[in-house]
């Protein structure tokens, strides 16, 4: 059981008019650091590793940020072999006394379930999983909230043939990085997005062998054009550079995401679908040192909170109908009001009309 | 094309004029002495690192513990791979025999829950073992009967094993509520007790242990062990001498895969506790490395896996405590690999100048 | 007079204990063929391979033409005119005998001009009578056509010092004569030749002089003229050897061997054994005499279940057997002497050990239940070193410090370890001097006595001769001839495997 | 149908490029005796190179000598320590695989500040040719026109691959010492020299092999960018004997049953099943190769000599 906290970040709800694009959740210290103390903080990163361009990395860049605006010293831990030594290395950690613990792999979870009760004096922090334990704090990401605005806005855009690289026939596509629920949950979103606009969208979905092979994702990009998409969202990290690239030379539309790329490809990445994992990082960090870092609660970051969302789309903003983009906002307001319901795959499980 | 496991495999030139434990000790500090130059070449001090990784890796009770549990896996794959090596099959495909063992443990270990321990646990062993030697059966039987290289088969059946497992696990036994593809859990009985609580040590080292205690009966104390060396080493006179290759060739690679298996089915048993899709960090490559490391000699898989294992546990642990990116050790272990197989001995001036020295 | 064309002054080479030469004196004139002779293990190899470079003796000088030179590996040898044909041919296999005749032996060019070559090889052909299929690889050819095929590389190469090690070790005798006609040829245009030998008729049939060794040392040269066959064998032994008493007692037992019909195929599919039919019953020693490549080769392996009969029937004591195993025809009594000795007779890789008991591994007293015993095989190896005077190595060194001699000594060891109910003996005296020839013959002899069934496939007509009970002649894959050894002599039996009508 | 099947092909060509090339140097370095096992490396410290200079000197060309120039390096180095040093070269590959690896994951960061990907500016990929008489090939056309220039050199080095091998003396000379090393010596080779000159052979066309991928398929340099290409290119020269034509053939069988993975995916099929597709095709295809030499050999030992 644990209740459901909320980050004090959503404060700048400031640019929360158009599109989907929506809070900015603030990277400034919520108290001034107590002197003459620092803290010691662990991160350890996920199956994968740094330079997957995707959740470590963002995650990592949230770590270094906090570095300069905290009193801590941190410690990047990335194992060769995370699923067999995660649990150890939490252990270890707890044993030299961390004041927190950031522990980004999901396989960890029931591992930390027993590990952090050990360990009273150390604060513990996990991703994409409810808080377990009493000083577990748990920070869940609304992905498929921003899937869904990204996917309606791709199935709006896709009819449009008066835009430079859309094709007649209303079909998108999507490509994750490997196929697993964490994956899923946005492309269930996305899916779910262009439906609601038009149950007649044909959504192609395909899948990687992994987030740091650019050409492999390439190479699948050109066969979903060939396929007749023209708007491809790319879920998979490094190899999505590819995908990018793909688009920018057949004239086609990418979708981003995590971080904001549309200036990867100036005009050829439609908008980009934007997690904060940097912010929950650097969130927790900014609660431990000022003390509110209470564990046993989850946090979300939502829509609301700024934590997902799209991006402001500089360079193509002017090429989409103004209509397509207040109606993606309408969608926003509705998620937000809760009058639509964005299915969540790791909390629901897979929906009988994807597999 | 019969001969297809490359010369080097078969045993390897005796090195320099070392006795024995020293030969097979010496590759180790050759190569640390390279690894060292790296170090020293991305302005660190050496000595320091090593030392950090030393006390990462054996610096007290739980790392020492942890430093075994990394050993473990690494163990299984290095005898299973010298087994088929020694047979002069060039089985590359532990890798996969090891997905399928793995993913056939956590199976067994979710889906009878409520049998007793020991027939779970003897159970999941047992199919581990089975799907590991069945990964195996197709390329040893398309080698002895229609002389298809094994390299190529088990390499590429390596990448179906990761996709199989995957797609199993992704679309059929999704544990709920996570972000990655993992099994749900084995039940509490099936898992193999840990032999240092608080660490990820369990009885699959002891289970490993024995494991070699076998091989080395089974090459110097029978006649199996007998034939299957001679057709690795002279399969002519193997085959005069009335050894059935095929035969041999085929219980070689089923007993590799079979190993394989277990080197999955007791890590999931043992540490992970159920199956992640991707889990392995390559043990069975590592595995490759140290049957050759340790010349297919029980000691020097020992060793060799042992190597293997404190440059994993400390790589990792050491990065609590200094800030040596994982990248710089995975340098260092690339370049420790390189020379633990070379034999500076052949330097002439080396030689000269060590005889000064 | 001028100084000799080669010179060697006290050269010394060690193996570890052994002394392999010591202080070897050898003076070889130009333009002459100069025999080397001398017991297994005497150090003939050796000294040849000082001679073309691929040894650095531990001490002594070497001179060319009076000149002192340091050889820096075989190239250096071969630009100085100096090349070996070995017991183990140099060859590539998987390459053509064109690409092998030019291998190495065109520096610089790029381009490999196929033309060149061909043209080259036509001219060698010639010049030594001897024509052979260029394109096909090596290993498709005749053992006599791969050692013409070393020779020619050699002239290619413009070597004018020949060396052959036991060349005719592995030749028909009709083979041995073409390639005495070619060595005395080449003596004639003014090239050098040493040749190693066993076999003292050779030496006094083609050399000029004779060199005997015995344990690493020269104990005499002198010139062919000047001695004779038992002198000479004598200072090889250092004693005389009194030809062993070999006639078969007689008494013939049971058949234990039986071919019906029997017919096999080669590789590429062309037949080999074409119905063959005979017997080999206790206490008898068939000969199968022929020229080599006349079905030898299938018969032994179709016996020995190495290879399937393409029809025919084949009975072990009366019992079909041709669908065994090589396993089970052994575990049934067979034991078998390989003519390829360095491949399924033996590993020069493994152990001397490993070879000893590479057939015997499985029974009782070296393992029970499975259960191997290396106290047990040690002992044995070691039992069979001294049974059979096998000399250079220790149970645990591989199998490539013995002499060719020595390691057949080991095989036959082996082999007759126990007596066996049938021996299929494949050229067992192969490159064995005359001591270990007499030796295994003896061996042999007293199988037989002891009731085994032997089948002795030979090209040696003394060696038939003289152990046979019965001699059957294959010829182009067919039996032309089933004859008692009484009514065979040697004229009859060299007229019979060349085809000749009887 | 058939323009599924021509999107198919006219896809595999580029997508096997960096395959075959790798292939054909591991086939020649095989020839020579040495399984290179560290081909991945060299790919990745090529394409890497490639971009470097191909952005420094904005001239894609030069970017691709360049990374031949620095695969043939690694190579060289890398043939030293398993000819001079005795180095298995099993391991030893590994090894290099794993440092190159290591190298980049901590090059990228502390020297480029960037986590994986490096797309420095002023980066220019390989054009893409256009034959002119090629193009209005009816089917055959995009096929065959339209591809980067290293994907036409992965072609044309597959006979030249055969001409160097079974036409040079070097050829010769070389897969005299894969096949009988003491007979080579013998014959007055420099077997070590000729391997490490295969070695490094293998290195150059590895690295192009990465170019093609950094420059070709895509513009930018990524750390895992070769994705085990080097491995597949090691099971095509395995396949193919080291022979070059049933080695390219084993190359390109893998690239068109990937392409056509691609897309197959989205069906009703699970897609980790697609994705086996390209893998268990070569495996199939090596079984039939197999099952069919056994059959003839089994049918010419047991015809029976003929009764006259
Ligand atoms: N010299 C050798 N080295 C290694 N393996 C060998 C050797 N000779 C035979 N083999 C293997 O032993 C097995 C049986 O060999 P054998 O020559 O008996 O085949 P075979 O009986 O001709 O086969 P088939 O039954 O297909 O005709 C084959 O797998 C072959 O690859
Ligand atoms: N490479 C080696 N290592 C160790 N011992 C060797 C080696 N080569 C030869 N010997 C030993 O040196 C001695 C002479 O060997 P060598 O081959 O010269 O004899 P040989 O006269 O040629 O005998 P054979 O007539 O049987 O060929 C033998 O005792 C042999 O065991
Ligand atoms: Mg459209
Ligand atoms: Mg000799």
């Amino acid at each position: 059981g644990s209740s459901t906290g909320t980050p004090r970040a959503s404060s700048g709800v400031a640019g929360a008019t158009q599109t989907g694009a929506g809070a900015q959740p603030s990277f400034t210290p919520a108290c001034k650091p107590p002197a003459g103390r620092t803290y010691r903080v662990a991160l350890v990163i996920a199956q994968g590793g740094l330079g997957d361009q995707s959740y470590n990395d963002l995650a990592y860049a949230g770590f270094t940020r906090a570095k300069q605006d905290f009193p801590i010293q941190g410690q990047v831990i990335q194992s060769p072999d995370i699923v067999s030594q995660g649990r150890s290395i939490l252990q270890q950690a707890g044993q030299q006394g961390f004041d927190l613990v950031i522990d980004l792999e999901f396989s960890t979870g029931d591992a930390l379930k027993e590990v952090a009760p050990q360990y009273p004096n150390t604060h513990w922090m996990i991703v994409n999983l409810p808080s377990n334990a009493p000083d577990v704090t748990g920070y869940l990401f609304d992905e498929q909230d921003g899937s869904f605005l990204a996917g309606a806005l791709a199935a709006l855009v896709t009819r449009d043939t008066g835009i430079k690289g859309i094709n007649p026939d209303h079909t998108i596509g999507v490509i994750g990085g490997t196929k697993s629920p964490g994956i899923d949950k946005f492309i269930v979103g996305y899916i779910q997005g262009a439906h609601q606009v038009d149950a007649a969208t044909r959504v192609l979905v395909k899948y990687a062998d992994g987030f740091g092979d650019p050409a492999n994702g390439k190479q699948l990009a050109q066969a979903l054009f060939d396929q007749g998409a023209d708007i491809v969202y790319q879920v998979a990290g490094g190899t999505g550079t590819g995908i990018i690239q793909a688009a920018q030379q057949a004239g086609h539309f990418a979708i981003g995401v995590d971080t904001d790329q549309d200036s990867l490809a100036p005009g050829s990445v439609l908008t980009s679908m934007v997690k904060r994992t940097d912010f929950a990082v650097y969130d927790a960090i900014d609660r431990l040192v000022c003390g509110t870092l209470k564990g046993g609660e989850s946090i979300t970051l939502g829509l609301a909170q700024g934590g997902v969302g799209l991006s402001p789309m500089k360079f193509t903003r002017s090429l989409v109908p103004a209509a397509d983009l207040s109606r993606v906002d309408r969608y926003r307001q509705d998620i937000l009001s809760g009058r639509i319901k964005v299915w969540n795959v790791i909390s629901q499980g897979y929906p009988s009309w994807y597999r | 094309m019969i001969e297809t496991a490359p010369a080097p495999l078969s045993g390897g030139p005796v090195r320099g004029r070392l006795p024995g434990a020293l030969r097979l000790l010496a590759p180790f500090l050759i190569a640390l002495g390279a690894g060292a130059v790296v170090l020293w070449a991305t302005g660190r001090d050496a000595f320091a690192v090593y030392g950090q990784l030393a006390d990462a890796a054996l610096g007290g009770g739980t790392q020492i513990a942890d430093t075994l549990a990394a050993t473990t896996p690494i163990l299984f794959t290095g005898i299973a791979t010298a087994l088929a090596f020694r047979a002069g099959a060039f089985n590359v495909g532990v890798e996969g025999s090891l997905y399928v063992g793995a993913f056939a443990a956590a199976w067994t270990g979710f889906s009878f829950p409520h049998l007793p321990g020991a027939p779970l646990l003897a159970l999941a062993a047992l199919l581990a073992a089975l799907a590991g030697a069945a990964w195996a059966l197709l390329p040893a039987l398309a080698r002895a009967w229609l002389d298809v290289s094994e390299v190529v088969t088990t390499l590429m059946l390596n990448y179906v094993a990761i996709l199989l497992t995957s797609y199993l696990v992704n679309d059929h036994f999704l544990a709920r509520g996570v972000a990655n593809s993992m099994s749900p859990m084995i039940a509490p009985q099936a898992r193999l007790p840990p032999l240092l609580p608080g660490s990820q040590l369990s009885a699959a080292l002891l289970l490993g242990l024995l494991l070699l205690a076998g091989y080395w009966f089974l090459f110097s104390r029978s006649t199996l062990g007998f034939e299957l060396r001679l057709v690795g080493l002279a399969p002519r006179l193997a085959r005069a001498s009335g050894v059935d290759l095929r035969r041999s060739l085929v219980i070689a690679m089923l007993a590799s895969g079979l190993v394989g298996g277990w080197a999955g089915g007791f890590q999931v048993l043992g540490v992970i506790h159920r199956f992640v899709d991707g889990f392995s960090p390559g043990y069975g490559f590592t595995g490759i490395a140290v049957a050759i490391l340790g010349r297919n000699h029980p000691l020097g898989i020992l060793a060799g896996a042992l190597f293997f294992g404190i440059l994993t546990s400390g790589g990792g642990m050491v990065q609590l405590v200094s800030s040596i990116p994982i990248d710089l050790v995975n340098v260092v272990q690339g370049t420790l690999m390189v020379f633990a197989v070379a034999d500076l001995g052949r330097l002439g001036w080396l030689r000269r100048w060590a005889g000064r020295a | 007079m001028s100084a000799p064309r080669i010179g060697l002054r006290g050269i010394v080479k060690r193996y570890g204990p052994i002394v392999a030469n010591d202080r070897v004196d050898l003076d070889v004139a130009a333009g002459g063929i100069h025999a080397v002779v001398g017991e297994n293990g005497a150090g003939k190899t050796t000294l040849m391979r000082i001679i073309a470079g691929l040894v650095e003796p531990d001490a002594g000088r070497y001179e060319l033409d009076g000149r002192p030179v340091r050889l820096r590996g075989p190239a250096d040898a071969i630009r100085r005119g100096i090349g070996m044909v070995h017991q183990r041919f140099q060859l590539v296999e998987e390459l053509s005998a064109l690409e092998n005749l030019v291998l190495g032996a065109t520096p610089g060019r790029l381009r490999f001009d196929r033309r060149a070559a061909r043209t080259a090889a036509r001219r060698l052909a010639e010049q030594l009578a001897a024509e052979l299929d260029w394109e096909a690889p090596v290993a498709q050819l005749s053992v006599g056509q791969r050692q013409r095929l070393e020779i020619m590389r050699l002239l290619y190469r413009r070597a004018d010092i020949l060396i052959f090690d036991e060349p005719t070790s592995v030749l028909t005798p009709g083979e041995a004569e073409l390639l005495f006609g070619i060595m005395r040829r080449l003596a004639a245009d003014g090239r050098t030749i040493l040749f190693i030998t066993h076999k003292l008729p050779e030496v006094f049939a083609v050399a000029q002089h004779v060199t005997v060794m015995r344990r690493g040392r020269v104990v005499a040269t002198s010139a062919v003229a000047d001695t004779d066959p038992r002198q000479v064998g004598r200072q090889m032994v250092g004693e005389d050897l009194t030809p062993p008493d070999l006639r078969p007692s007689g008494r013939v037992g049971r058949p234990v061997l039986a071919l019906r019909e029997v017919s096999a195929t080669g590789g590429r599919g062309e037949p080999r054994l074409r119905r063959v039919s005979f017997e080999v019953a206790e206490g008898e020693i068939v000969g199968v005499a022929g020229v080599e490549g006349n079905g030898q080769r299938e018969l032994v392996e179709v016996v020995m279940g190495l290879r399937q009969p393409a029809g025919g029937e084949i009975l072990l004591d009366g019992r079909p057997c041709g669908h065994r195993g090589v396993r089970e025809r052994r575990d049934l009594g067979v034991a078998f002497i390989s003519e390829d000795r360095d491949g399924e007779g033996a590993s020069l890789d493994a152990t001397i050990a490993d070879n000893a008991v590479a057939t015997a591994y499985r029974r009782p007293p070296l393992a029970r239940a499975g259960l191997l015993s290396p106290g047990r095989v040690r002992r044995a190896t070691e039992d069979l070193i001294r049974r059979f005077g096998v000399q250079g190595g220790r149970p645990g060194a591989p199998a490539r410090v013995l002499s060719g001699g020595n390691l057949q000594r080991l095989v036959v060891g082996r082999e007759l370890s126990r007596v066996p109910r049938l021996l299929v003996a494949a050229h067992p005296t192969r490159g064995v001097d005359l001591r270990g020839t007499v030796f295994i013959r003896q061996q042999l002899h007293r199988a037989r006595e002891a009731g085994a069934a032997i089948l002795l496939v030979s090209e040696e007509i003394v060696e038939l001769l003289e152990l046979c009970d019965r001699i059957v002649v294959l010829y182009r894959g067919r039996i032309t001839a089933d004859l008692p050894v009484a009514r065979v002599t040697a004229e009859r039996l060299g007229a019979l495997m060349a085809g000749l009508a009887a | 149908m058939p323009d599924a099947l021509q999107a198919v092909l006219a896809a595999a060509a580029p997508a096997s490029a960096s395959i075959l090339l790798a292939a054909m140097g591991g086939a020649v370095n095989r020839q020579g005796g040495i399984v290179n096992v560290g081909l991945e490396a060299k790919m990745l410290v090529g394409a890497f190179v490639a971009v470097i200079c191909g952005a420094a000197t904005s001239s894609s060309a030069l970017g691709a000598l360049a990374a031949a120039a620095a695969g043939a390096l690694v190579g060289s180095a890398f043939s030293l320590v398993v000819t001079r040093l005795g180095a298995n070269e099993i391991v030893a590959g590994l090894g290099l695989n794993l440092a190159a690896v290591g190298l980049f994951g901590y090059l990228l960061p502390v020297v480029f500040g960037v986590s994986a990907t490096l797309s420095p500016p002023g980066l220019v990929g390989l054009p893409l040719l256009r034959i002119p008489l090629l193009d209005a090939v009816p089917f055959l056309g995009p096929v065959l026109s339209g591809h980067d220039p290293l994907t036409y050199v992965s072609w044309m080095v597959v006979p030249l691959t055969w001409l160097l091998l079974y036409r040079t003396t070097w050829g010769v000379s070389l897969r005299a010492t894969g096949a009988d090393e003491e007979a080579a010596r013998a014959a007055g080779i420099r077997t070590l020299l000729l391997r490490d000159l295969s070695t490094a052979w293998a290195g150059a066309l590895a690295g192009l092999a990465g170019a093609q991928l950094s420059l070709g398929l895509v513009q930018l340099f990524n750390k895992q960018m070769t994705g085990g290409r080097g491995f597949i290119a090691l099971a095509a020269f395995y396949f193919g004997d080291a022979r070059p034509g049933l080695t390219a053939l084993a190359a390109l069988v893998f690239g068109v049953f990937e392409a056509a993975s691609f897309r197959l995916q989205g069906g009703e099929l699970a897609p980790q099943l697609v994705q086996m597709l390209p893998y268990l095709a070569v495996v199939a295809s090596l079984l039939v190769v197999g099952a069919r030499r056994r059959r003839l050999r089994r049918r010419r030992e047991l015809t029976p000599e003929p009764g006259r």
